[in-house]
């Protein structure tokens, strides 16, 4: 992935997961926003404009679940200090 | 909300597993039973692979989780619970993996000294591994395979918890 | 009231059992579960006689039922259970007799494509045998046999199944 | 225990359980009850007359539950062509 634009960028450990990991084609990966990132829903529109395949994963991001250091977290969440940051669709565990 | 405190250091017991293979129920609940001499109930939720998905026959469930989470996200909720009702043990054994139709997927079992607080319990945790707990489903049949969509009614059903508890007399 | 007809000559098993010797939770659940493709949730409540009563260790309870009617009672409520609830299949053991702290007295289990009709028909089930089923506890310790009180808790649980059900949606 | 009174009896099988059982000291027995006993409440009342065992069973009517062939009935239930009627304290199994 190209890091971000102009700045100071970040670099964030995202995972992705089910769908949304298909889509995209991996696992999990490290990426640089741009410092102007500052809520997961502005690092899902970013990563939307990442190529296809980020776009075809993130097409409707209001279906997106997200966590940071693995709780759960509203598309509000500020990112500031996450160590990881997870992508995914809506739970179908139990 | 918190009308029962767990007793810290205690020996009601919150065992989490999360494993790929076959769940051995009764030793998981004789487990459970045999550490305290006040439980007087025990329920147990087993979920099932069944074999087949809206009509069609499936060849198997695979159950993607998240490593790490699914352990935090379900040890939460074990808490959560024993704050709600008087229990005096919790287990939850969650697979991963494969899954052929038949098997079990999910184990959840509560001890209590009463029937009430042990149903209660074991349907909570329930709704919540539903619909918070990091685990998606992907059926594999003649056709390929699909993600299984999250349904409304789970969401619903979770989300009667969120009120405080009724108060109810302890019956056993 | 019945929102879901049993369709007579089914596979959907109502297994009812009354005897001395102590359960096989871990064989009933798999005969409960084996008959049917479409079962994704089983449900067991299990009643285990606790060491105590009121603080006070005991020595062992004893069960006295009705022959005949105890059998006849329970599958009474047995069919109610499947008027009310899509079930694939309903066990019921019950001891008499002399039974130790720690030993199980009472084995619901409900086994349905969803997980909801399988504890509400548990908990109705468990609910009825406690204020309908014709057994009676004794208690023995080191003071004697003190037959067990009813509890007004337990009529009040039961009552609740008086209306009819709420209707809701099948998420598993 | 004695028949009833003058009239035409008529024969029913009783059968105790628990504590009735215990304070009456046998499980089952054949009565014959005067004719113009026509309800369990009456059938209670009448056993309630028998000796004080029987006083001592049914000295608390309200609490004491009747079965008639194996069906619970409230004490208003008539008793003509009953087989066997039971009667016990409040259930405590499950």
């Amino acid at each position: 992935m190209t890091s971000g634009s102009a700045g100071q960028s970040k670099k964030i450990k995202v995972r992705y997961f089910a769908w949304v990991r298909e889509r995209i084609g991996k696992a999990e990966e490290e990426i640089e926003a741009p410092a102007a990132i500052a809520t997961v829903a502005e690092l899902m529109a970013w990563l939307a404009d990442q190529g296809e395949h980020y776009a075809y994963a993130f097409e409707n991001p209001k279906v997106i679940r997200a966590a940071i250091d693995r709780n759960h977290v509203q598309s509000e969440a500020r990112i500031e200090g996450a160590g990881e940051i997870a992508f995914f669709p809506p739970m179908t565990g139990g | 909300m918190s009308a029962h405190s767990r007793a810290s250091g205690d020996a009601a017991p919150a065992i989490i597993r999360l494993q790929r293979e076959p769940i051995a129920i009764a030793a998981a609940v004789e487990k459970l039973v045999g550490v305290r001499k006040e439980v007087g109930a025990v329920v147990t939720f087993t979920g099932i692979c069944r074999a087949d998905e809206n009509g069609a026959p499936i060849a198997a469930l695979n159950l993607e989780h998240y490593p790490g989470m699914a352990e935090a996200e379900i040890a939460r909720h074990v808490e959560e619970a024993y704050a709600r009702w008087p229990l005096l043990g919790v287990l939850v054994v969650h697979r991963y993996g494969r899954i052929l139709p038949g098997e079990d997927i999910v184990l959840v079992a509560t001890a209590s000294s009463h029937r009430q607080a042990a149903f209660a319990a074991a349907e909570f945790l329930m709704d919540y591994l539903k619909t918070r707990a990091p685990f998606w489903k992907q059926v594999e049949s003649a056709d390929g395979k699909v993600w299984v969509q999250a349904k409304s009614a789970d969401d619903t059903a979770a989300e009667r918890w969120s009120a405080p508890p009724p108060q109810r007399d302890a019956a056993k």
